[in-house]
């Protein structure tokens, strides 16, 4: 495999509803920092790669008007992934590893807060015997932690500890829409969401976008001072029918981070997607993280989860600290669909 | 049109009737639903699936024969609404389950009406609740409810 | 970079409604064909790629999820793919990266649209706020592109109509096709109504349900098929925004960029001889002699040329086309990779009544949106 | 009941609603149309001006702040006739839409013609955008009905050929 890592990061702050700016004036931004950040001139980077839905602004090709805010001229070798960005990421990554370029320009966004995000995820849904019931996203992940719970042995406690660590972290990253002191003991005296989740449990709405830029081999060394090298990268999904699989257990995380190569080493920190604070739990298990990995410093997809960025940005927000010299071995996590179906590990490491 | 902290906004509506054709396996359980009589499928290792896919969620091989199951089952995880949205099957306070008909090897989503979340637990049996009006959908079953209710 | 073939290919039967079938019914339909022909089964495959056109067609958000189980793609690496009108090529191409990195060996890639679930028409023309209203649909977006090649190129304006019968004819060669017209005449299309003028009824795609499905492979694996296949020797893709002073749409930059650096890595210098036969995305007749200036194929203003001189026709020295294209069935995810299948299969010498004879080398294209995205694969009988 | 046909589909319907805010550059061209004035940007780099304005410019990629104003006077670059009815359509075919070169604009703007026989209109004609009553304008794209012919001569091809 050929040597790539990730050499730039830029994010915009997650915010409930972004309401100055349309998802053209929201991409442009990003687009410029993580380019600017890279040291590689736009012209020269050999392949852009976006990932986004539809159906969060409900009007079909969102894409399309996204490339605007690149300057996509002359015209760029350019595809599109009808995902969140961490797939984008990895169509990059595989293009890297044929060889014909050595840059990549990976970018997301997602306005959460025009539609009713909930029901807008029931959208994913088989749509014959799940979707046309209507059960929201919320309830999908109850259902989960419920099962988690009863299985493990875990408390409701152990989740409202994740939510106040998360949102203690959050209070050191600029990007986050929710940060703070939280008591546990009080979050538990909240009422029920969806028993047994309560509101601090699931993830806020948030709009955002985030890019980052690839490169390989001597070109990252060049451009960056320490670049976060991927040296695994792998994804999985499973089946989609809830009632086939054991949902307190992400096999497909477990697969994807034995491919990706998570336990060869130590690690110092991983940035996990888990909109949901039982989905934590889940993954640190998957993937056999004892107490000493630093779990979401950023604050995750608790503190700030714009729809189709937030996978990816786990991978910018573990980069960036490899690249800083904070992490020595990092590993980033991006989940898809309901209840962790999809599940993305990739393994950043500095030189 | 309306205006917000100094924005334009408006309201988009996004609404279509989509129609699905159902083919021979997921035809024969709406068919099915339609009569109060619930089948799955069996799949080549021997599992058999509710509600029936015309394959192995597993290995992606096609399935197989088709089995009486249920109508009751256990329930093996739920969780509590306490605020039911406007689509839900139900308008007041109700459970979401994952249900394991009798006779079945996987679970299917649907709602129990219990009325409280006392009356609710992982492993009680729940029975379906038919529409009068069955038309061969999902939602011929209005919800589950604890049997002997 | 590994070498890519591609061992297996399946399409449905392409339809206005298939109401027989799943959803999932459908591409698994497709699947089991290009299964047979690869001689593989789901165990076999290592990944799965999947492309179709926007989500609102049929009402599923990121189907590839709901779709994995019927993929057979549980503890297996998904990905959906999304590029507009130009998707089905995009993912074709995707899947044939994975094995050209080295990653897998083994890749199962589909596309597909059942259009008769909703209504694109509905789809492409939904009212966005504070954006101007699309007041005339996808073919009211194209006809003023058409009316300007027209008067750029001095085309003589029958030409759509030539092209249109060509393909009509090709189609009735092609088990696959939904439009098949058996006693289509001139005339008939020429009679057929205006419907965005310049393009006529009969110079117009259809609506389809439909899939297809091909399996790829690395060279190693590539010996265990039992069938000869086609090997990819170049890919290619380009975009370029859709909105901005002074932009070519009737003979857009970034296909013609896709174009050139296709042939150069296919190691192509004169396309029209060194290529056998394309299959080219064109959802409205006039757009065959506009991609064949664009691909470079013909000079600029001579496209038509090669309709009318019979040079694109089944016994034409560069048939285009041969399947019937997308005027004969769209359904529009799957139709860009139709195209790129369709091209494998002429040199796999498997297309039966609408093959070119000794097809040796050809050229699969696709694209999308207005007139930006484009993706383009050239394959070849021999290795590469 | 059993005895009838099986099932061959199901009905799935499905309404979502959005809330959209316009964007910066969307604002200002509606709240532009309010007044009964067409404002366009112009590219900082390029120098360009876009009408309607995207915020941005497309092919560099660089944000767009300088307003430019232009009149709604401009040049048919090319049309199609439409003549099949369809979803979302608000009038009866056959009508005609043309891409318009406003002067001053270097991006053609996509609209009606009526106020001319629908198959009178060609490439090159000169037209004016006509607007609603003054009482009825508002922050929509609305405000121009349609355009309609005026009494100049064509513009020549090779004003507009870069523009088609």
């Amino acid at each position: 495999m050929r040597d790539v890592a990730i050499v730039s990061y830029a994010q915009s702050r997650s915010v409930r509803r972004e309401l100055g700016a349309n998802e053209v004036e929201m991409v442009m931004p990003v687009v410029r920092e993580a380019v600017e950040r890279s040291g590689i001139p736009k012209k020269q980077i050999g392949f852009t790669v976006s990932g986004s839905c539809d159906y969060l602004a409900g009007q079909p090709f969102s894409f399309v008007s996204a490339l605007d805010a690149i300057g996509a001229w002359p015209p760029i070798s350019e595809s599109h992934v009808e995902m969140d960005g961490a797939w984008a990421l990895y169509e990059a990554w595989v293009k890297l590893q044929m060889g014909e370029v050595d840059s990549a320009l990976v970018y997301s966004f997602g306005k959460s807060s025009m539609g009713d995000l909930p029901e807008v995820l029931t959208l994913q849904l088989d749509p014959y015997y799940l979707a046309p019931l209507w059960p929201d996203a919320i309830s999908l992940a109850a259902l989960q932690a419920r099962a988690f719970l009863e299985r493990t042995g875990r408390s409701e406690r152990d989740l409202a500890a994740v939510a106040a660590r998360s949102r203690r972290d959050a209070k050191a990253s600029p990007r986050a829409q929710l940060a703070g002191d939280f008591d546990v003991e009080r979050l538990l005296a909240d009422p029920y969401l969806v028993a047994p989740l309560r509101k601090h449990d699931c993830p806020p709405i948030s709009d955002g976008a985030a890019a980052l830029v690839l490169a390989a081999g001597d070109l990252a060394r060049k451009v960056a001072r320490r670049p976060a090298w991927i040296r695994g990268l792998d994804h999985r999904v499973e089946p989609h029918q809830l009632g086939s699989r054991d949902l307190t257990t992400s096999v497909s995380t477990a697969e994807a981070g034995r491919r990706a190569g998570v336990g060869k080493g130590a690690v110092d920190l991983a940035e996990l997607h888990a909109p949901f604070t039982h989905q934590e739990l889940i993954l640190r298990d998957a993937l056999g993280f004892g107490d000493g990995v630093v779990v979401n410093p950023s604050g995750g997809a608790l503190a700030g989860n714009p729809m189709m960025v937030a996978g990816l940005a786990r991978f910018g927000e573990a980069a960036e600290r490899v690249m800083r010299g904070d992490a020595g071995r990092a590993v980033a996590h991006a989940t898809s669909g309901p209840c962790l179906q999809q599940n993305m590990v990739g393994v950043l490491e500095g030189e | 049109m309306a205006e917000e902290q100094g924005r334009l906004t408006k309201t988009h509506v996004l609404e279509y009737p989509y129609k699905r054709s159902v083919g021979p396996v997921l035809g024969r359980f709406f068919t099915g639903l339609r009569a109060r009589r619930i089948e799955g499928v069996r799949a080549p290792a021997g599992a058999v699936i509710v509600p029936p896919l015309e394959y192995d969620f597993a290995t992606g091989a096609a399935t197989g024969d088709f089995v009486s199951v249920g109508p009751g089952g256990v329930v093996t995880t739920w969780a509590w609404v306490m605020a039911p949205r406007p689509k839900h099957p139900l308008d007041r306070p109700f459970a979401w389950a994952l249900i394991r008909l009798d006779g079945a090897d996987t679970a299917m989503l649907h709602a129990v009406d219990a009325g409280t979340p006392e009356r609710m637990r992982t492993e009680m049996r729940v029975v379906p609740r038919w529409r009068d009006e069955r038309v061969g959908h999902i939602r011929d079953i209005v919800c589950f409810e604890p049997e002997g209710a | 970079m590994e070498r890519c073939a591609i061992v297996g290919i399946g399409q449905t039967k392409h339809d206005t409604m298939r109401i027989d079938v799943s959803l999932p019914g459908l591409l698994r339909e497709a699947i089991a064909k290009a299964f047979a022909d690869a001689g593989v089964s789901w165990g076999d495959v290592d990944a799965v790629v999947v492309g179709k056109a926007p989500d609102m067609f049929e009402g599923t958000v990121m189907p590839e999820l709901y779709l994995a189980d019927a993929l057979g793609a549980a503890g297996k690496p998904i990905l959906r793919v999304h590029t507009a009108g130009s998707v089905g090529g995009s993912t074709a191409i995707v899947a044939a990266s994975l094995i050209q990195a080295g990653i897998h060996e083994r890749v199962l890639t589909v596309a597909y649209e059942k259009q008769s679930e909703g209504n694109a028409m509905w789809a492409l023309t939904v009212r966005i706020p504070f954006q101007q209203a699309i007041v005339a649909g996808a073919g009211g977006y194209f006809a003023p592109l058409i009316r300007a090649y027209m008067t750029r190129s001095k085309a003589p304006e029958d030409t759509g109509i030539r092209v249109a019968l060509k393909d009509r004819l090709n189609a009735l060669k092609n088990p696959t096709s939904h439009l098949v017209f058996p006693d289509v005449t001139y005339e008939m299309i020429r009679d057929s109504p205006l419907l965005w003028d310049p393009i006529r009824y009969l110079e117009t795609c259809p609506s389809s349900d439909g899939a297809v499905a091909m399996v790829m492979t690395s060279e190693a694996a590539a010996k265990k098929a039992p069938n000869r296949p086609a090997w990819v020797h170049a890919t290619a893709m380009r975009s370029e925004p859709t909105m901005f002073p002074g932009r070519d749409q009737v003979n857009p930059r970034a296909g013609r960029d896709c174009a050139a650096e296709l042939y150069k890595k296919a190691g192509i210098t004169n396309p029209r001889k060194e290529i056998d036969c394309a299959e080219v995305y064109v959802p409205f007749s006039w757009f065959e002699p506009m991609w064949m200036e664009n691909l470079g194929i013909a000079p600029e203003g001579e496209g038509w040329k090669m309709t009318l001189e019979g040079a694109t026709a089944l016994d034409g020295d560069f048939p285009v086309n041969m399947s019937g294209g997308v005027l004969s069935s769209n359904p529009i995810g799957a139709s860009g990779m139709i195209r790129f299948a369709e091209a494998a299969i002429q040199v796999r010498g498997q297309a039966g009544e609408h093959q070119v004879p000794d097809a040796k080398r050809a050229l699969g294209h696709a694209y999308g949106g207005g007139s930006q995205f484009f993706a383009m694969w050239i394959v070849g009988a021999e290795r590469p | 009941m059993s005895e009838a046909k099986p099932v061959r589909a199901i009905s799935t319907p499905i309404r979502l609603e959005y809330s959209y805010t316009a964007g910066r550059a969307s604002t200002r061209f509606l709240r532009g149309m309010a007044q009964g004035r067409i404002l366009g940007q112009r590219c900082p780099e390029c120098g360009k001006v876009y009408v309607p304005p995207r915020g941005s410019c497309a092919t560099c990629g660089v944000p767009t702040e300088e307003e430019v104003e232009v009149t709604g006077k401009g040049t048919v670059t090319t049309f199609c006739i439409v003549r099949i009815p369809s979803e979302n359509l608000s009038i009866p075919p056959p009508f005609t839409c043309a891409h318009i070169l406003l002067d001053g604009a270097d991006l053609p703007f996509f609209a009606l013609i009526q106020e001319c026989p629908f198959d009178q209109v060609r490439m090159g004609m000169r037209v004016e955008a006509v607007w609603v009553p003054k009482e009825e304008l508002g922050p929509t794209f609305e405000c121009i009905k349609h355009f309609r012919p005026i009494d100049e001569p064509d513009a020549a091809y090779e004003t507009y050929k870069e523009h088609l």
